[in-house]
């Protein structure tokens, strides 16, 4: 299929052809999840920074924080991603049955994250807390830094959850039309790859911005 | 495409692989939550350890589920080189952060009545 | 330096340390002229000298490396740059290293003016400071403003002024004089108008002065008048409002109390109430034909009696 | 793709769409996944957008001619210089010379088909031009164009009444699409490269679009969550920048120049490929330092990273930061001197031709060391305290964007105008054009560095009567150069119409792109080449190797 040239000595060399590249493909994406590594480690670094500067503030702030709901998002996404992955596997050894039901399973958890997360976000506003309301103008400049980070931090992060079941119900079409199969499934394997990532980001988020409240410190 | 065929061995021995990491996330998450509980510390060592716990599961998740291990030099290289790039991002962002208007700073130390 | 003197006040002798600064001005720009030329002189002397017609193709040679030369244009370069860095660190060590001994002056950057207190509360719309002593002025802007930067083109002195900071410099006024006060940090629609000076004046002159009730050295005694005027002008409100009745950026001043305005909100009386509030809480009933954001508010700068003799002296303004 | 296109024929007349083949000419262009013709696609939108802010800068200029009001209202003059700024920055000097010639020349130089990813490519020219159209919007609805200059510093961009969000929502998409042209182009340098062509046998230029594609990858990102963050301040209100509810303005500028500083590399990385590749050429001998050019562009990269602080001198950041950053900033100094030192180590012996493409490039090369060493000049903090914000830094960086990009830009349009459109562009005109444009840059800025040392800030829309005769030289100035650079692209309008014919290699340039016809076919290569030469093998003056494309093409008959 692809390409065969010979070079002087009559050794032949395989072209790389852009159309059926799986590694350029593989390497395009991790690219991608790189620069979405730096679009979110700028707001870890903005975090970084104000929690330095308002460090007793973030930890009062955080005792707001709903843990069960918080909790409960952790593991659904952490299971989404083990779904996903054996989606994958299936798929590799030619169980395409299979790796669909895995992929509706993780399509079914993403949206169950994104359920849980309005109920969260809903319980703030209940609590008059949304981005410049009159309730955190009141509250002390930190908690504002805080509750700015955690709406923009989390509502990005959302965003990537929605946009990633957009994404799966078109690789869902891709594997009902055989487009992805056990010979071609790499994107498949991409998307596993940003989904893994979007987990990773919430790992992250988890410490940063539920688990500080738990500690003794700021309680003056 | 991976010229490797994939043998049913290899699909079990997948399975089992991814099994065992996400028993081993469940129980880091497990951990996470419950951290508070039994070590209870101050912010600094809740936030430490939190870090440490996070910091085992992204590599975790990076190495086995996003199949960093076996991924060629150039994504590996890729992916060392952002970290590396984000660190130093952190660590000037730090030195500016932790002099600005402090006595640590160079020259404002001679200033008394600040 | 004399011959750049054509801006007012531009001496290598303004304060203690414009000489030096001029010095490392000068010495970093010869050091990187005679730099470029090593690039410049080789070039065009090869442009000649090997050009088509003098060095036709079947003479041109192919020289790929020279380890020797490629070291030197490696090495020589970093020294010098290392040279110019410490002229760069001896200014700013000398511009930052704030004296203990020194006097502060408040300095408040607004939309769009300059206001100045000074330790006994007297405040001026130029700032006025004694010869020969050290001045460190603590410089900020209200929160709800912008940045600015304050910048003495004669003193080499610059740095931003931001809002909820405090900001420093420092200076050693040598030579008498009046010099100018820029902001060079983008502001908004007068930034270019957000101009002051620095007077330097003899000190017995700048001590008589500042215990004395006079607005500005050698001007009348203001005690007898009215506090609001003295108040328009020290806040700067007049930068971006006439006493007359032409707009500048915002209304002017003549008859504003007490005529009907059109607002958003429908038509109302520019009373007292109304001006209170426009004062204090700029954006909340704006006329028609202006617009929010523009004007900072006062709230936390002036004191409620303070409002109250600026209003009175308004009205007497018809 | 399906339907038969004749892949041999020059790619005015095939083309490869997202959406099999269309009858119309429009659809067939704005659909194409062709590398070509999208780069092409690129640079027509963006002359349209240069010619813009080129207006918008002369009619600053002519309000500037005497103090007072001339022309504008002082909010109109914010308005122009930030469209100005802006447009001259995220739509034509970032994306310039990566996204026309990195498009159009690099996959031939390399020797692939195209770029890894076409549909990925033309989604990015939608991108472009969905953010291009979004600017233009902006500028022409409710309020009006953003008057914050192209930097968004809060809390101004925050208070202003301006379209900002629209512009911010802009300037993150061309992100975007800059971010998918860097990621488009390192996979492709990994990945498509002829066999036989390792790293180090790559043309200089290929190695200034993946130096300059992993800055668009790694930097473009951080101003993209900070466009963001300043859109969601806007709009909902969050504080991150806002010092009312604690936030810090500062951390803003920090942000923003960890992407645009790097993004100034980004902007000459490719500028200093072109001017590798001209000076080899037209010397017609090999190019002295191979290794040190390519490694040199690495290194200006990487150490682009570590230096954004020296835009923040004043703004109250650490003095430690401050002397750290001033440190490190000297650093950027030597490999860009090495680049110099190589090229006219490259003339040295050499038969030196003075085409169009070369004159530029000679003339760049003093602009641009004007504006270089004066960049040092720059980085000496004491002295920077005295011209930051001034009219010194405008002279400095507009003798580095224009007197290095932007010429760079055109002379790499004259350099491979013949390879892309098969015909010659107008000689004389092009060689009066750019005297023009030398003596009128000259004219233009010398005077800013004294009026900037002497007390003229930077965007002011009045200033002081002393100054009135360093902007009225200026003034000058900028009629020579606005007509010049007309006239360059007046020059190519016309000769892409009735130019002379000129075959596949007027310049006997040495790299792949030279082997093929002008304009060359939509596949490029019908058979690729095994490159096991180097880049630039002159013998007497004469490519060595000649014609891969024309043996190449005998075999496979």
């Amino acid at each position: 299929m692809s390409e065969i040239i010979y070079d002087k000595n009559n050794n032949a060399h395989e072209v790389t052809d852009f159309n059926d590249d799986v590694e350029g493909a593989r390497q395009g994406m991790w690219l991608f999840l790189f620069t979405e590594l730096m679009l979110f480690g700028g707001i870890f670094i903005t975090y970084a920074v104000y929690f330095f500067d308002f460090t007793d503030d973030f930890v009062q702030a955080s005792k707001n924080m709903n843990l069960w709901l918080g909790g409960l998002n952790t593991v659904i996404l952490l299971i989404s991603a083990g779904c996903l992955a054996m989606s994958v596997v299936f798929m590799k050894a030619n169980k395409v049955l299979e790796s669909k039901r895995f992929l509706l399973a993780t399509i079914a958890l993403a949206i169950a994250f994104i359920v849980v997360k309005y109920f969260e976000w809903s319980a703030e506003f209940h609590h008059g807390i949304w981005p410049d309301s009159p309730t955190l103008r009141g509250m002390s400049d930190g908690a504002n830094m805080y509750f700015g980070l955690y709406f923009t931090l989390t509502g990005l992060h959302g965003l990537h959850i929605i946009l990633g079941i957009v994404a799966m119900f078109w690789v869902l079409g891709k594997v009902n039309n055989g487009e992805i199969n056990a010979k071609k499934f790499i994107v498949l394997e991409n998307f596993a790859l940003y989904w893994d990532y979007v987990h990773l980001v919430w790992v992250f988020v988890v410490p940063l911005f539920y688990m500080i409240g738990l500690s003794t410190g700021g309680a003056h | 495409m991976d010229t490797k065929e994939f043998t049913e061995k290899d699909f079990q021995e997948q399975i089992i692989m991814y099994g065992k990491i996400l028993a081993l996330l469940l129980f880091l998450t497990g951990v996470t939550f419950l951290q508070p509980l039994f070590i209870s510390q101050g912010l600094e060592g809740t936030l430490f350890l939190q870090l440490v716990l996070a910091s085992i599961k992204g590599f975790l998740i990076v190495a086995y589920y996003m199949h960093l291990k076996t991924a060629s030099d150039v994504i590996k290289g890729t992916v060392y080189f952002t970290v590396f790039i984000l660190g130093v991002l952190f660590v000037i962002m730090g030195i500016d952060s932790n002099m600005d208007d402090s006595v640590l700073d160079m020259f404002q130390a001679v200033t008394a009545s600040h | 330096m004399e011959t750049l003197s054509a801006v007012e006040g531009f001496w290598d002798n303004a304060t203690a340390l414009t000489a030096s600064a001029d010095h490392a001005a000068y010495m970093i720009h010869v050091i990187l002229v005679a730099l470029m030329m090593t690039v410049l002189a080789p070039m065009f002397y090869f442009l000649y000298k090997y050009s088509a017609k003098r060095h036709p193709k079947e003479k041109a040679e192919n020289i790929t490396h020279n380890i020797s030369l490629e070291l030197a244009w490696t090495i020589i370069p970093t020294m010098l740059m290392m040279v110019i860095f410490y002229y760069g660190y001896i200014v700013i060590k000398d511009n930052r290293t704030m004296p203990t001994d020194a006097k502060h002056i408040k300095v408040i950057g607004k939309m769009w003016s300059w206001a100045y207190e000074y330790p006994n509360g007297k405040k001026t719309d130029k700032l006025y400071v004694p010869q020969n002593e050290n001045i460190i002025l603590d410089m900020t802007a209200p929160k709800g403003d912008v940045i600015h930067a304050f910048w003495i083109p004669a003193f080499r002195q610059k740095e931003d002024v931001v809002p909820g900071r405090m900001t420093q410099l420092w200076f050693n006024a040598t030579r008498l004089g009046e010099y100018d006060v820029e902001c060079t940090e983008y502001c908004g629609d007068r930034h270019s108008y957000m101009l002051s000076k620095v007077v330097v004046l003899p000190k017995d002159e700048y001590y008589a002065w500042i215990n004395s009730n006079s607005a500005y050295p050698g001007g009348p005694d203001t005690s007898s008048e009215p506090m609001g005027k003295t108040l328009l002008t020290n806040n700067g409100c007049i930068s971006c409002h006439s006493m007359g009745d032409e707009t500048l950026v915002g209304p002017g001043f003549k008859g504003i109390v007490g005529r009907m305005v059109k607002t958003a909100n429908g038509e109302m009386t520019s009373d007292r109430a109304y001006l209170k509030d426009a004062i204090l809480d700029p954006d909340k009933d704006i006329v028609d034909g202006f617009s929010a954001g523009m004007m900072p508010t006062s709230a936390g700068v002036l004191s409620e009696e303070e409002v109250n003799q600026i209003i009175d002296y308004l009205s007497t303004n018809k | 793709m399906g339907h038969h296109v004749d892949e041999t024929a020059s790619f005015y007349k095939a083309t490869h769409t997202v959406f099999g083949h269309h009858e119309s000419k429009f659809l067939q262009w704005i659909f194409t996944v062709d590398h070509k013709r999208i780069g092409i696609l690129y640079g027509i939108v963006m002359m349209i957008f240069f010619v813009v802010a080129l207006g918008t800068a002369g009619l600053m200029r002519y309000e500037l001619m005497a103090p007072g009001a001339d022309f504008f209202t002082p909010a109109g003059f914010n308005q122009a210089f930030s469209l100005h700024g802006i447009i001259m920055i995220f739509l034509f000097i970032v994306p310039g010379i990566p996204a026309i010639f990195g498009n159009i020349i690099m996959p031939l130089m390399i020797g692939a088909k195209d770029v890894s990813f076409p549909r990925l490519n033309l989604l990015t020219w939608w991108l472009f031009l969905a953010g291009a159209s979004i600017a233009l919007y902006s500028a022409l609805s409710g309020t009006g164009f953003a008057d914050t200059g192209w930097t968004f510093y809060a809390p101004y961009s925050i208070k202003t009444d301006t379209n900002v969000v629209l512009i911010l929502f802009a300037a993150f998409l061309l992100g975007m699409a800059s971010i998918f042209t860097g990621l488009n182009f390192v996979v492709t340098i990994h990945r498509l490269r002829a066999p036989g062509m390792g790293f180090f046998k790559m043309p200089l230029f290929v190695w200034g679009i993946y130096s300059t594609a992993w800055i668009q990858v790694l930097a473009t990102p951080v101003v993209g969550i900070t466009l963001l963050l300043a859109i969601f301040e806007r709009v909902f209100g969050i504080g991150i920048f806002d010092p009312t509810k604690g936030g810090d303005p500062i951390l803003l500028q920090h942000l923003f120049w960890i992407y645009s500083h790097p993004a100034v590399y980004l902007m000459i990385l490719p500028a200093f490929g072109v001017i590798s590749e001209i000076v080899t050429t037209f010397s017609r001998r090999e190019v002295f330092g191979y290794h040190a050019i390519a490694l040199s562009s690495a290194s200006i990269a990487g150490i682009g990273y570590l230096v954004w602080g020296h835009h923040l001198f004043s703004s109250g950041m650490s003095e430690t930061a401050k002397i750290i950053f001033s440190f490190l900033t000297f650093f950027v100094a030597i490999p860009t001197g090495i680049k110099f030192y190589d090229w006219i180590a490259t003339m040295y012996k050499g038969s030196i031709v003075m085409e169009a493409p070369m004159l530029l490039t000679v003339l760049t090369i003093i602009t641009f060391a004007i504006g270089g060493i004066t960049g040092v000049t720059l980085a000496a903090i004491g002295f920077d305290n005295q011209v930051h914000d001034t009219y010194y830094v405008v002279a400095h960086f507009h003798y580095v964007m224009l007197g290095g990009v932007v010429f760079m830009l055109f002379a790499g349009m004259f350099y491979w105008f013949p390879k892309v459109t098969g015909k010659m562009y107008n000689k004389l005109s092009a060689n009066i054009s750019i005297w023009a444009v030398f003596i009128g840059i000259n004219f233009l800025w010398m005077p800013m560095f004294f009026a900037g040392y002497l007390g003229m800030p930077r965007r002011y829309f009045d200033y002081l009567p002393e100054f009135q005769i360093y902007h009225q030289i200026a003034g000058i100035g900028a009629v020579l150069v606005i007509g010049s650079l007309l006239m360059m692209l007046w020059n190519f309008i016309r000769s892409a119409k009735n130019g002379e014919e000129c075959g596949e290699n007027p310049w006997n340039g040495t790299t792949l792109e030279w082997h093929l016809p002008s304009p060359p076919p939509l596949g490029n290569f019908a058979k690729t080449p095994y490159v096991d030469f180097r880049p630039y093998e002159f013998e007497k003056g004469e490519p060595k190797v000649k014609d891969v494309y024309q043996d190449t093409k005998k075999e496979t008959k």
